[in-house]
């Protein structure tokens, strides 16, 4: 038996790619959660196309799903791999421009034959050519192993195609020393009832992983230890899964049912698929006839005392903005979650983007004030639902939840919150008549009470017309309606007395200030520590509440000399920015339906910086 | 439901021994309806009959969309919502499914339960939620003063159709029935009793009621069904159907619906040919007639068929969910968020 | 139709003698469903009609909504607009009241065609605009990976319903009908031969064409119709419309269906009681017939009627509007815009 | 006969007001057409309740018709009435606060019984007590006077309580010295298949006249005479009608048909009610089920090769928003009417507003910009729709053509344009074969070429996803999205180079410049002109293109030490004006469902103005 050597290193970007029939989101993920359990910090990257199952061996049929683990902090999915892993030859031509020069490929020879070197049009078949020579090239012929492996239990030749990503599996525990069992555990669970698939996707895992070990192709294998991480109890999880029980808390917390009223759309649909799971939480999931029923659905379970939330993604919100108007005006609790994709209309629909934040703010006829919150991080997900439950309920107002394709279905290890130390939520259903106004508001908060339908003595009537102050009686006064815009305005406002002022990570002035918003912060934190680590004057403040922003926004903007504003758009925040402080910021854009790579906005820093010397 | 909200049913007060009248269920505010519209029929029977239900005031919630039949929640006092438009039957379905227990009223007109809230109409019904669904047709757009409604006859001219509009217009009672509605009903504005029957009816049904109302606008549409409505007309032009009674109408009853093959005609029954038991026996628990009796609506030389088309029994969704969730519980236990927090692969670092 | 169109109608070659193949229907995109998808079948057998209908390919349009079915417009050599969710039948209905020559087509799904475009369906169909609806029913949404639809029968366990589907499903063959349709039909994916007629019946039809495809969605929903389609069931379990005939059916023919009063009962031709004279004759031009048919639809124990249900001639909407157009013409002359400008109270101003 | 003394007046403003079944709109209208006719310059404002026929008597009930007309320029309705013309208690209830002191009540006294006294919630009939002694009032019994005049005819009392508004009509076509003829043409065109009611009418409005004539109520009568406005042939227009033609003008110059889909909805149903007129033009109107119907239809229309519109007012705007994101991508020529009303959601169906600005510009998921215009006046609608269109059709794109119910409604007289005098709108069809490419672009415009459904050899396919450049094929490449997403922002924006360069009434620097869009053109030219009066330095910016914005919209604002933008919103264009040219401008705001007064304006310039001394 051949000897290896055994090397560390830091942290690794591995890709796997294929057919999206080749099982890549599951190999990722099956990867990912070994991954996390050995301690790892990791960020996860899926990228997969909006056909279903486009046919075998095509350019567009292309999946991959990347991630990047290691013993340090792990912020971005990374900007290039170290490993790509490719099914066929579609996946080579896809996804070799994202691996580093001298970086490793492991190539399916059977992916390689004609057909599938003339539908990813290459001419000469490149695990042959020259022209991988810049890297380390590993062809094995997958299928066939994988064949062999399963030779004794005689089946399909379908169902053994459909186990080869499990191979590919195999050698990559090997190569990066990750035990089987988790797969393993999970592999008998998922297949349970259907015993010969399970035995053949084990056999086949390990018989990637024996022949790693047994032939000479890998001489090398690596070594990647835990990471640093905060001391707690860890798991692994989406963006998607986060936020739907991010609700689950916050409605539990509040002793209400949580009721979703939703319309499935791309990313967002895993909420409504996470939530409809929790029967016995008592969550109500309503898959309505489109995405107008949805939110109005929400809308009447919330008139009815429920947490009522709507799930969608950017086209959604635009056919709910009406709706979300009127919610503006019955002033009642609304979570609205918005898992922006790529756009304008269908746009990208499995890409990501940033570009419905000006949409949230303003894409409603009238003065219609709605406060919004965006989660940073796939975990980030749990506490940005959470708040922005809370909000909607102590405000009784309509909230924007905002999310990305990224976040949505990326993952990252997750320090398990303690529940109990969640702040509490405490709702009052108003019942004493004495004194009962549908439109008297609280102080402080400018709420109005919320009197759920079948308390005696409340019977009242709302709807979308202007109503008076305090009766809450339709009312076509003048002054009444100036009064109640401003009054609803102010609400919103008053919110800022309930979030934390923005806190800069870095320096608090200095040359320039790197603000963001939503899922890039992972890239921005890495680009600005770049600088940091250079001594470079960037500090980087990263904005969780869009509106109202925190009350010190406003100085810390004006102790810079610049402020740099990346979005995965053509400049929205910016925008928001410059009308609300006057700043001369500037936008640093990318809209390609990716994230941002770290070294992108380190280079834009580094031509600020210069500008500034 | 939730804690919260047990909290609040039990404060509910004992059903008084008292019946309330139809003056309790009279709001404080005024009716702002065009003086003479057929929508002040409709609330006064409305009224009416809510007491007899036995469900006190607080427990009822109505809801519309836009309109000036969408106004009638104003105007009752219990819960309401006065929503926007075409939306009603949605945000009704949305509260039944949080609050099983309330009785749910949703107010539409033909614009708005049929224009631009066609699609959640046609849902709700498919769904059977258990809710009332009360429709002023009036063939007319009021509020917006006055452009046809998907219910104006065809060569209509209004202010948007000078020239007579196109479009053939719904039977709502057939489109109810094609969405697979299982309370399927037709009333008029201008016959108190039987829309008070039909109404407690509809209020009676377990599962979705779609009742239209035929609803004269004065002002934009004046006398569009006096045909069906008018003492010198009306007993040659309309058919009350009735459970388990043969179909006869005319002034002295003479005259009855026979199906000629499976296709409805009109024969008198004086010229001795025909004997009631020749006619046509309504039974509203079958579909396949349901149908035949609302395709006579516009069908010339037929009267138009009034009362209950279908009552059917079928799973209600909402208590469908109900079931599902207390399933649910009994099999997995009551959800705990620190169990769910923990659960699956996790680890630990020290 | 306006100077501009005209311009290029006249350049509209002479129809070439030769007459075009399926190929010439076929475009230069890859078709990108998923290996072995019913749609594959029904782009097919689309390609193949088109021929025959003798209609050049540059005055055919296509039109679809969002999800795997509204893919098939890219697929065809025609022009093709393939918009958002539930909005090809508005679409559709706009471009054909602007162009009433064209040839127009919708492609769409059960959930793009009956969940959020239910209510511009129905409105299709009650109008009567000339577009041919081809309907993929495959029970699923397929595109955004597999949840349950309007059509998925009840209890159906999806992504989002772990628990089972409550949703009754429609009969889209009764809510059309229901809908006032005029042409409303049933086809199989794996049925070409009667899949081919059906789709030219339709494109002869002069109104808006209903036809629901059955549609095999092998990688969510697979087998959902194998009893009406597959060799070993097929015979008992479908029953195939023919205008004008007895409905007959069974692997020898040996079973019809009579009707029990108004109600459809299977019966058999074997044992001497029943001969055909007393099955049920289908006739394509009766609109009550058609509502008894199609609800069999889902009754237990008679066949899955397939086929068409109703082909009637009503007034087409475009042509109506066409007409007003030219009586408005005839009556008030050409339009002239400075005629206008000038009319009614004006005065000078020196 | 008493005698009577006439008295000069450079401007006056009436105010009709009764119950909505009182025909307060129709008599308005009458003395503004007949007004117009006499050449004065005028301007309305009809203010109706969102009830058809609300009961009599009620304050809610209460309609209104306000004309201000003069021998002077008249931008206005009128901040206040000079003459108010009561035919109830609640109309005077409700009116008595815009009336100027030392004003003129015409109250009709039978609308002042118990009844309607309590109604109006007067303790004591303002008639008889002392509470009107600031005002000329006269007590007129006009219903009692009506029924005299009818009595030859004995009607029923309804026919001739319908009547008693052309009473009220000829009092004041004599106090005003206006001929009657207009409106007896007009009876008599109107009633001509109703003899009886014609006859009544006629009557009745003679005898208001002679009423006057003769009794010794009245010892003053007023004339006004002609404006110097500019030579030519003028009519009197409402906006929705001048829209509604400046739509049909177009479609003309262009050779194309016009395709209006649409649903009825307030203040915007009169253009569909105009058009619908026209079916000899060729003008195709479908009344949709739905928004969203009406917008796709009109883009499937535009598909085609027609002009597709589709109008609306906010709520629909909301509902439209995803179709118009279509709309964005597939770049056809798509005109979007939104005639503003107030908000949110419902909010005041009848009234005036202008809070859609921001809804219009960001109100989209993607960025998927769109062009806006809007009208200063209500004929302005006229050019303002004719130049929505030509851009529509010249850069093949969705355009938003802005008026708001005040525009709407209003009306003022029009000096009619030379209809062949109006610019050549030459859209082109593609019908070449060689070298076609769907989203091949034209260099100048970058607008792609119009190949419509019919034209032989140009088979294409179009649709929502991303699009390849030229060819116009689904895409999902990073680059080619961002290529295309940064395309269609720069095809809007070089729209700027189509359009004039902004123009400021009054000097180009100084101490204020008052920045306006859309309706409020009138209020902030006279309050803008009455200090200039007084020598102030204050010009006047009023914005016809809100976007893209004329190219020199910056320097001007530069110029200027401060920056003052009165809104009927809670400031929509001032965000964009700080947002994109970062000058501190400051908002002047009022929501109250009505338009400024020129008065407003005026006091917060001179605050402003002050400030700066
Ligand atoms: C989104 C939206 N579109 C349009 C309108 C305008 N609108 C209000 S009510 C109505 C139709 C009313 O007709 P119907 O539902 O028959 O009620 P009716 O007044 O006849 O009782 C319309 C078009 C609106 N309020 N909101
Ligand atoms: C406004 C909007 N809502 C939701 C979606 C997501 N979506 C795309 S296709 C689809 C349903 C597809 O089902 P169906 O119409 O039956 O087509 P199939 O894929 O089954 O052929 C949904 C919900 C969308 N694209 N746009
Ligand atoms: S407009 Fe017609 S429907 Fe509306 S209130 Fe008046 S009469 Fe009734
Ligand atoms: S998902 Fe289903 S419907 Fe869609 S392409 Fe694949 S097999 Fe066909
Ligand atoms: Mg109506
Ligand atoms: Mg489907």
């Amino acid at each position: 038996m051949a000897e290896k050597t055994t090397q560390n290193l830091d942290e690794v970007t591995i890709r796997f790619a294929g057919d999206s029939g080749d099982g890549m989101q599951l190999t990722g993920m099956q990867f990912t959660n070994t991954t996390a359990i050995l301690g790892n910090d990791l960020s996860t990257l899926p990228d997969y196309p909006a056909e279903i199952r486009a046919p075998a061996g095509t350019l567009f049929g292309v999946s991959g799903f990347q991630i990047h683990f290691g013993s340090t902090e792990i912020n971005t999915p990374g900007d290039q791999c170290d490993v790509l892993v490719a099914m066929n030859a579609a996946a080579l031509k896809v996804n070799l421009g994202s691996l580093i020069d001298g970086g490793t490929i492991i190539a399916n020879t059977d992916g390689f034959n004609d057909k599938n070197l003339k539908l990813a049009g290459y001419a000469t078949n490149p695990l042959v050519d020259e022209s991988l020579q810049r890297f380390h090239l590993h062809s094995v012929d997958i299928t066939k192993l994988t064949g062999h492996a399963l030779q004794s239990m005689n089946l399909s030749s379908k169902l053994v195609d459909r186990s080869k990503n499990f191979f590919a599996l195999g050698m990559m525990y090997w190569m990066y020393n990750r035990p089987l069992e988790t797969t393993i555990e999970w592999i008998q669970k998922k297949f349970g009832n259907k015993p010969d698939i399970m035995e053949a996707n084990l056999k086949v895992l390990k018989a990637g992983w024996n022949f790693s070990e047994t032939t000479e192709i890998f001489s090398v294998r690596y070594e990647v230890g835990p990471a640093k991480l905060a001391p707690g109890q860890y798991r692994n999880i989406t963006g998607n899964q986060a936020l739907a029980w991010g609700l689950m808390a916050a409605a539990k917390k509040a002793n209400l049912d949580l009721f979703l009223g939703s319309y499935p759309i791309t990313p967002a649909s895993d909420i409504l698929h996470e939530l409809s799971v929790y029967k016995h939480f008592g969550v109500k999931t309503f898959q309505a006839e489109d995405e107008i029923a949805g939110v109005t659905s929400a809308l009447g379970a919330s008139f009815g005392g429920a947490l009522g939330v709507t799930t969608t993604s950017g086209p959604g919100v635009a056919l709910k903005s009406e709706a979300i108007g009127l919610a503006v005006m019955v002033e009642l609790p609304l979570v609205i979650v918005n898992v922006q994709r790529g756009g304008p209309s269908t746009g990208l629909p499995t890409k990501t983007e940033q570009s419905d934040l000006l949409q949230v703010l303003f894409g409603r006829n009238g003065e219609a004030p709605v406060p919004i919150i965006a989660a940073a991080t796939p975990a980030d997900c749990f506490q940005t639902a959470f708040d922005a439950s809370r909000i909607a309920l102590k405000y009784m107002t309509p909230i924007f939840c905002m999310s990305d394709g990224y976040l949505g279905n990326g993952s990252e290890p997750w320090l398990i919150p303690d529940y109990n130390a969640l702040p509490d939520i405490a709702p009052k259903f108003r019942t004493e008549k004495e004194g009962f106004f549908p439109y008297l508001r609280d102080e402080q908060t400018l709420s109005r009470p919320w009197a759920i339908p079948g308390t005696p003595g409340l019977e009242h009537r709302i709807g979308g017309l202007e109503k008076q102050h305090i009766t809450g009686n339709v009312n076509y006064e003048p002054e009444n309606h100036e009064f109640m815009v401003r009054m609803r305005a102010e609400k919103v406002e008053r919110i800022a007395n309930d979030i934390p002022l923005a806190e800069v990570e870095g320096d608090v002035q200095g040359d320039v200030l790197v603000v963001g918003w939503g899922g890039t912060y992972g890239s921005i934190k890495s680009a600005v520590a770049r600088h940091r680590l250079r001594g470079n004057s960037v500090s980087h403040l990263h904005l969780r509440w869009l509106n109202p922003m925190p009350r010190n926004v406003g100085e810390i903007l004006y102790k810079f000399k610049h402020v740099l504003v990346p979005e995965l758009n053509l400049g929205q925040l910016v925008k928001v920015l410059r009308m609300k402080y006057l700043v001369p910021a500037v936008g640093f854009n990318k809209i390609q339906g990716l994230p941002f790579k770290a070294v992108d906005i380190e280079k834009k820093i580094e031509e600020i910086l210069k500008g500034t010397k | 439901m939730s804690a919260l909200i047990e909290e609040i049913m039990k404060q509910s007060p004992p059903p008084s021994d008292q019946k309330p009248s139809a003056k309790d269920f009279q709001s404080d505010q005024d009716v702002r309806w065009c003086p003479g519209c057929g929508d002040y029929s409709i609330l006064a029977q409305t009224q009416r009959v809510m007491p007899d239900l036995g469900i006190p005031r607080h427990q009822m919630v109505f809801v519309s969309g836009i309109g000036c039949s969408s106004r009638f929640p104003y105007y009752m006092n219990t819960y309401g919502f006065h929503s926007i438009h075409g939306r009603a039957t949605a945000i009704a379905s949305g509260l039944k499914m949080a609050r099983p227990e309330l009785s749910m009223w949703v107010v539409t007109g033909d614009g708005d339960g049929l224009s631009i809230g066609g699609n959640h109409m046609i849902h709700l019904l498919r769904r059977n939620l258990d809710i009332n669904v009360l429709l002023f047709n009036n063939q007319i757009y009021g509020l917006t003063k006055g452009q046809y409604s998907p219910t104006s006859e065809q060569g209509k001219v209004t202010k948007s159709t000078p020239y007579g509009s196109l479009d053939y217009p719904f039977n709502p009672a057939s489109l109810a029935l094609g969405s697979s509605a299982t309370f399927v009903a037709r009333t008029l504005d201008r016959d108190p009793k039987h829309m008070q029957t039909i109404i407690k009816r509809a209020a009676q049904h377990n599962g979705t009621s779609f009742v239209e109302i035929y609803q004269n606008c004065n002002v934009f549409n004046d006398g569009a069904f006096f045909k069906f409505t008018e003492k010198d007309s009306k007993d040659d032009t309309v058919i009350f159907l009735e459970h388990g009674k043969p179909l006869i109408f005319g002034k002295e009853k003479e005259k009855g619906i026979r199906l000629n093959g499976y296709s409805p005609e009109v024969v008198s029954l004086k010229e001795g040919k025909w004997s009631q038991d020749d006619l046509l026996v309504h039974n509203e628990k079958d579909t396949t007639l349901s149908f035949i009796l609302s395709d006579m609506t516009y069908k010339a030389g037929l009267p138009r068929p009034v009362g209950i088309f279908l009552a059917i029994d079928r799973p209600v969704y909402e208590q469908e969910m109900v079931r599902q969730i207390s399933f649910a519980k009994e099999k997995r236990g009551d959800g705990d968020m620190v169990k769910l927090l923990h659960s699956g692969d996790t680890w630990a670092v020290q």
